[in-house]
């Protein structure tokens, strides 16, 4: 038995530049592994009076064999398991963690404690509407704030995640052509955007049909214009785009679609530039989805749960997805008669849990607030694209927003990789930025600082940066051998696609 | 403001770095008109106590939440949530993580899904599951998006008009867009409740694509499944069941024992709150065979460069951010922290803990029916049941008010959704409620008839 | 910056004995040296209408220039800086904690969430007792459960901790000698006993007898009788004592004692061995105090809070300390009418918090709960003992109740010390057993398992424990450097009180 | 049972090793008539969920805490906590560690401690203070015992009567045992409600060992502390100063600044909870020169053998596991946690935050009192005060009873403690009152003149 996994504290001390050699040690066994028959980690009720009869009244054709291999642990036993794993992840609340497109900013902790009140996370969600009022309300005022955020006349909080709300988004199009007698098979994407567009497209049954972005790294509106064709349902814009890049012609693009009947989705996912800066409704857009696991502080939970809602314009309000909120002018109650909508994308009304959230968000920083904080994602991102020029150069000459794209030639210079850097940016007690995207450039690194990182820390990334290039030029082993100072060196992800063992099996 | 940590100077000097003179030198390039508008009106920014208060006030405006004797289920149901899962997904290392793209940095996270993968499959006795999906109806939808590309061909999907209303008509949504996909809804049996085997052997011809069966079903019946499964693959189809109350799998025979295909379903009662219905967790299990054609993530264990057991998230190339337009889902962020508290919930209780807890649904359920049917309130329908069942009640509506002046919230009206059940209340127990409260139940009904 | 204070996680996989070497690297910074001028980590309440006028209002001659050195810093850095740092330290939930005299054992979750109910965490002290009835039920509930336990008649659950339960006790026997008019100077305490003992005789105002334990370990009642006179107040004693041995013949000498009109003060500090074994009250015990942050599981919290409630005979009630509950026959009411009390030791009822969680606790146990806890925690002990008593022999032949205290000839063999074994443990993950305690026994090592710890865990820390006996031997320099795998090396103890730093200065 | 991993298995396992039959052969040497009246009668174990039942049931019988417009104060005191102090204590890392003997594995708690200690020296304009003390009470009694140990030769301790009653009543119960201490009581004045200067003039004489003098006083009233630090210097005692509302040092002159030796408090508003009175947090800061008397833990900085800065309890020669009887005091576990707590929550509010809530609470502290006078309802005292104050009420209990009704709780009846003050009611204003509520407590009282 002996030392495994140890978590890298990120120090904001200067002194102290010397990564960690590690030698191989095991890791936190499974928890199946830890089992042994007869633990109890809950204890059985005595309310049933003793004995369990259920099996008896069900009989044994209806019963299953007790579960095989299910594990059985005492309570200390599953709470330190998990506790141990936790020390294994990097997460924002600890490490500056400038994953581009994730938007990972602070996420208020009181957040938590309010979606975990009693008279919210206890209610249920078929309970009456006029015994749930407070939560209804709640809905309501998030669907007013966001439409003031974004400029549009009327939000649904349905979907579950922003890839849902692309797909509620398409399926609207569908319908609102369809509305009007029209049948259209294409939806125009810039090559920028990002994989849940085209595949969300897919799902929503139209073609896509791919926008080629200007070298400078915006969309022109001649090449929009080229495409547009009265097959068009509709095109998706992310803005600013994946790199970064307020999209300057936005404007005319709308006007280029509605000329031809197709409408302008705007894919919100960056938000976190817009706010205060520049409202999707005023461009054009006829609806736009959300992240509220992004833009407005959710916890991302390590991948979800976060929640999509859909802005739109008025034409589409008739199309939002069930069950949609009204005010009988007395009390909030959901409306059952909408003929036009293209009904649900999962069950009940949301997810709540993340709404308490992002109000609570939104309440804390109000309307100047959340100006500010576009400001300052803004500035943070500009202050480290203007640092790390000289040896990351920015893949576009046109000014960053909340994020920006930076390519490197080590590739070529000393065959090290973009991978490499990341993985050797670990060492320095900092999550990478995301990778390899926006696809149109090559080994990208996508830096997207947020609004609640320091000068001090983003000097830190800098500066590691820079240190990195040294080492790729003078030591590339150490870049090439990264990480060094984590649970786990290099994890081979090819093996795992060669031979997925996707289970834990006993013996195994 | 509280969250952001610059001061003047720091402004100063970042913007003199860039060669600006202020904040909005660096959105000028943003069309003006644009700008000239974009003020949001909210009020402005609160204290934390301010916010608290707030949410507060609105939290103590449901009364549903608590006082009430609850028999609410349909879908969602009331389990006892150990102190333990809340601590564990507190951790700001679970919390505060994105999806676990740097495997290095995320041993934690893909560890546990790991691990919830395991536990999915021995729950369902199948061979696959994959990281979680927003909610059972959503993960229903892609179960039948699955069949449709394991068969391109076959173009009929069944679905049990005794799946939950919701998980209908989110797949009717999902499959919108298929133009050449046909639902049919395969009646229930008046007397049993259970999916009409008369019916469904209609549909099964070589057209069928796939059934969809609630197992418990939407009126707490133990549908039998082996057999619809079997009549499913007779006819060439692929058969995806449905759980809503995942207890039940604690007890009743898993999917996989009873030949499903694809069993998916919703994990909230795995240690979720009911938080007016989401976030919840969807889950997905099929077998090996069939891993391509899988939506949603996956974790693989593999190792190291040094030899040391490791996990990664694998078979991206299923999913959008690799396959784009061909991707077999366009989910990317799914119900991760989730399936972290199912984890942690499944670990708690164990393989007795759990069936124990099964038992006791069941037998309270029954004990419930006992008291309902002294008191001549009689079930529904007579297949058998796990902890939820249908009363035959002459007028829903008016029970339930009458209910809840005695402070029970007696369950649900399902004439809402099944007209030709006017006259059927669904009532759902578990180990929350207390064999007290039966009584109370029933004599809220029994007075309005 | 780079990687700093890495903590090490326990694993239970055989494969993984090779300890970590680490190089130098920084720490995690103070709090004083993130802080910069203007940042707010709490924004101004706007309720008092913009204008803070207070210093206004009392004037400059009652004021304060601002806070010098004073951090400030935003809500982010405050919580990271925070959660940073519990990355550095051991704990029971993480990490085996054999630390014995502390019954480290697991501390139920919910018992916390418990104690943060509104209904008990926001209730004021001075709320009027008809207004507080469930707090006080629950604080006569817990001394009903405590005399039970004991074996004694009345409670007080006034005491902050073990010390202050000592002084308390200590002072109701000098007031009851008083009451009989009686002054008597002396109180008799073993050699074994844990330091508070003397310190709070010192307190009371008494003075010091030592009693030898004899070779095995335990009192004889004949040094008792030899010590015992009419100027013996009462004699102190730990049972079991801090060699963990249950003291034989405690009840001879609590005879004796009673005999020449002398008190026994039982030290329940190792309370954990006799739960369902033996009730100080049937030993002759005319006072008791219990720690409920060891037997009754409140978190310790890096060195408190506690609770040191004291358990006392009949005859010692009338001088119980203020405030004194009591119950009118309608209601929980404070008792005023004391005369003999010996008063009060702090504000208010007693550490409530603590109080509630060792309720929850007692009512999640139970009385059988209990009366196994005891029986496996000394399983546990016992089974250590007899595993490592090759090389690690017992100080005593004496069976051992719930801990027991090892030696070893390393120092002779191969000039390894008992700290320096203690400082390799940390490597392997475990945090070392109680050391040169109790002083009897020198190198002394006691180790104290607890129940909630798995048979698998204690392999473990016996393999280790086996490993380092090895390396002593025969590579001692890895012993004497240990620990590699910490956040930081050897810490340099005799330099810290050469030259005190007790706070952080400017410029420092 | 839950806690407790050891199966069958296990046990036999590991009574075979020690050589044993059954768990109880292991105490068969306890004397026989102990183990067999050793049964303990209480109820058996319950689940979780009982538990929580149990104890929530007598949560909800404490109307006290909720529902009212509280002005309670008299040492203990309101104030909103922000959730960031409680996702820190909550940290398992933090709440399940015990003493930091093992300084390599307490890093976090050490480091933590060290920066409290700086806190408090930063507040009170002291030179060290130590890791924490059980309460203000026990820590103002421990102070007196270390000016007893500065100044053996001196017997006099000047309390203040404008001291807490329960301050006053510890030091007296410490310092029961030590024959050769005298304690007087320093009368206030009438009119001021600060301690008398002409009393204390008349017992500073060279027999005067220290005063305890609270600031702000139990009156709420801000002592002339410098004047009483003089007097008692020139007299050649200690002067000890005792604050309850530590709020009050983000404003007012330190206690350093006005010549105070041994400035101890009770840290409370400082992020933690009220929890009907514990646990509290003690604090104590002196002067260097009087570091070797002084009680309690203390955490220094030092290195590690590769030269990093580090962490570790320091000076233990001080205390009882080293000095046993001679040691400074017989304290051990303190209030480690709590520290922790005000260590986050003063780190939050800041320099500039700090302040603007000590001038925020006297802001509302003396709009009450406008609204009271308005009222026709006096303040008792003329002194200075900070965010309590005396109210000049012919029946403060008819008062109170009256308020109640109004579910006011107007504060606390001084006549208890004080005879000479069965005319007074004591009342407390923070942030957590709203400006509403002083108009119903000033109709409250108004109604019963
Ligand atoms: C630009 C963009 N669009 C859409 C999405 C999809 O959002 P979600 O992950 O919430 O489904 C993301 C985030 O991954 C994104 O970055
Ligand atoms: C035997 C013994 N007695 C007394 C004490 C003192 O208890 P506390 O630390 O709660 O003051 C302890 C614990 O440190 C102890 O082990």
């Amino acid at each position: 038995m002996a030392s495994a996994g140890r978590i890298v504290v990120v120090t904001e001390d200067e002194t102290s530049s010397t990564p960690i050699r590690t030698e191989p040690v095991a890791g936190v066994p499974l928890i199946f592994e830890l089992s042994s028959d007869g633990r109890r980690g809950a204890d059985p009720s005595p309310r049933a009076d003793g004995a369990r009869r259920g099996a008896e009244i069900l009989g044994p054709e209806l019963c299953r064999e007790n579960l095989p291999g299910f594990p059985e642990l005492s309570e200390p036993q599953v709470l330190r398991h998990f506790l141990r794993l936790s020390q294994l992840n990097f997460a924002q609340a600890l490490q500056f963690y400038p994953l581009g497109s994730c938007t990972m900013k602070y996420n208020p902790v009181v957040n938590d404690e309010l979606a975990a009140l009693p008279g919210l996370a206890g209610l249920h969600p078929a309970t009456p509407a006029h015994l749930a009022q407070g939560a209804l309300e709640l809905i309501a005022r998030m669907e007013a704030a966001l439409a003031e955020i974004t400029g549009m006349d009327a939000v649904s909080m349905h979907p579950a995640a922003g890839a849902q709300g692309e797909l509620t988004g398409l399926l609207m199009i569908r319908a609102y052509h369809r509305k009007r007698g029209e049948v259209r098979h294409k939806v125009i994407i810039p090559d920028t955007a990002h994989g849940t567009n085209p595949a969300s497209c897919t799902l929503a049954g139209f073609q896509v049909v791919v926008a080629k972005s200007n070298r400078r790294g915006y969309l022109e509106a001649a090449e929009v214009r080229r495409l547009v064709d009265d097959d068009v349902a509709a095109m998706m814009v992310t803005n600013p785009n994946t790199l970064g890049i307020f999209e300057p012609q936005i404007q005319e693009i709308a006007a280029i679609l509605h000329e031809r009947g197709a409408l302008l989705y705007l894919d919100g996912a960056n938000m976190n530039a817009l706010l205060g800066v520049a409202k999707p409704g005023h461009m054009g857009a006829d609806i736009v989805q959300l992240n509220l696991h992004k833009t407005f502080s959710t916890p991302h939970g390590g991948g979800g749960p976060g929640a999509g809602p859909v802005a739109v314009k008025k034409h589409l309000e008739p199309f939002l997805p069930m069950p949609r909120l009204k005010h009988s002018g007395t009390a909030y109650e959901f409306d059952t008669d909408r003929p036009d909508s293209i009904g649900r994308l999962r069950s009940f009304h949301g997810n709540f849990g993340m709404i308490v959230r992002a109000y609570a968000y939104i309440l804390a920083l109000g309307g100047d607030g959340l100006g500010m904080a576009s400001r300052l994602a803004i500035l943070g991102a500009n202050y480290v694209r203007t640092r790390l020029q000289p040896h990351f150069p920015s893949a576009s000459g046109e000014p960053s927003m909340h994020e920006c794209v930076l390519s490197h030639d080590l590739e070529k210079r000393a065959d090290v990789s973009t991978l490499e850097i990341a993985k050797r940016l670990l060492d320095f007690g900092i999550h990478p930025p995301t990778i390899y995207f926006p696809l149109v450039v090559p080994g990208a690194l996508m830096i997207e600082p947020t609004e609640t990182e320091s000068k001090e820390i983003l000097d830190r990334f800098i500066d590691a940066m820079e240190r990195i290039y040294d080492e790729a030029l003078n030591d590339p082993a150490r870049v090439k051998n990264a990480p060094q100072t984590l649970p786990v060196s290099r994890v081979d992800e090819a093996e795992a696609a060669r031979r997925p063992i996707l289970r834990w099996m006993p013996g195994a | 403001m509280r969250f952001m940590p610059h001061t003047e100077t720091d402004i100063a000097a970042m913007l003199a770095t860039i060669g600006a003179k202020h904040l909005d030198d660096l959105i000028a390039h943003v069309p003006a008109n644009l700008r000239a508008t974009a003020t949001i009106n909210l009020e402005p920014g609160r204290t934390e106590a301010d916010v608290v208060a707030e949410i507060s006030a609105l939290a103590a405006r449901n009364a549903g939440a608590s006082g009430f004797a609850n028999f609410l289920g349909a879908g969602y149901y009331r389990h006892y949530i150990p102190a333990a899962v809340r601590a564990v997904i507190a951790r700001a290392e679970f919390a505060t993580s994105y999806t676990p793209y740097q495997a290095e940095a995320s041993q934690g996270t893909t560890q546990a899904i790991f691990e919830f993968q395991t536990l999915i499959t021995q729950l369902t006795a199948m061979e696959v599951a994959n990281a979680s999906m927003y909610d059972g109806a959503s993960a229903a939808a892609e179960a039948v998006l699955m069949a449709h590309r394991l068969m391109p061909k076959r173009s009929i999907v069944a679905l049990s008009r005794a799946l939950w209303p919701e998980y209908r008509a989110t797949i009717r949504t999902y499959l919108s867009a298929l133009g050449e996909i046909e639902i049919v809804e395969v009646p229930f049996d008046e007397t049993t409740g259970a999916t009409s085997a008369v019916a469904l052997d209609r549909i099964a011809n070589d057209r069928l694509l796939c059934t969809v069966t609630g197992y418990p079903n939407a009126f707490g019946i133990i549908e039998p499944l082996g057999a619809i499964a079997d009549m499913t693959h007779r006819a060439g189809g692929v058969a995806i069941s449905a759980t809503a109350e995942g207890i039940a799998l604690g007890l009743l025979r898993a999917p996989g024992e009873l030949g499903v295909d694809i069993a998916v379903g919703e994990g909230q009662s795995f240690g979720l709150p009911l938080q007016f219905g989401g976030p919840g967790l969807g889950f997905m299990a099929a077998r090996m065979t069939h891993l391509r054609q899988m939506p949603g993530r996956l974790v693989g264990q593999t190792r190291d460069r040094d030899g040391r057991r490791a996990f990664c998230l694998t078979l991206a190339t299923r999913e959008q951010h690799i396959r784009r337009e061909r991707a077999t889902s366009n989910i990317c962020t799914n119900h991760s922290l989730c399936a972290l508290a199912a984890t942690v919930y499944l670990s708690l209780m164990g393989r007795n803990g759990l069936r124990d807890l099964a038992e006791q649904n069941v037998e309270l359920a029954h004990r419930a029916v006992e008291v309902l049917e002294a008191a001549g309130i009689h079930r529904r329908f007579s297949g058998p049941f796990f902890n939820e069942f249908a009363l035959q009640v002459p007028s829903p509506s008016i029970a339930l008010k009458a209910a809840e002046r005695k402070q029970v919230l007696a369950g649900i009206a399902l004439g809402n959704d099944y007209p030709e059940l006017s006259d059927a209340l669904l009532v759902s127990v578990t180990e929350m409620n207390r064999s007290d409260e039966f009584g109370r139940l029933a004599a809220a009904i029994a007075e309005v008839r």
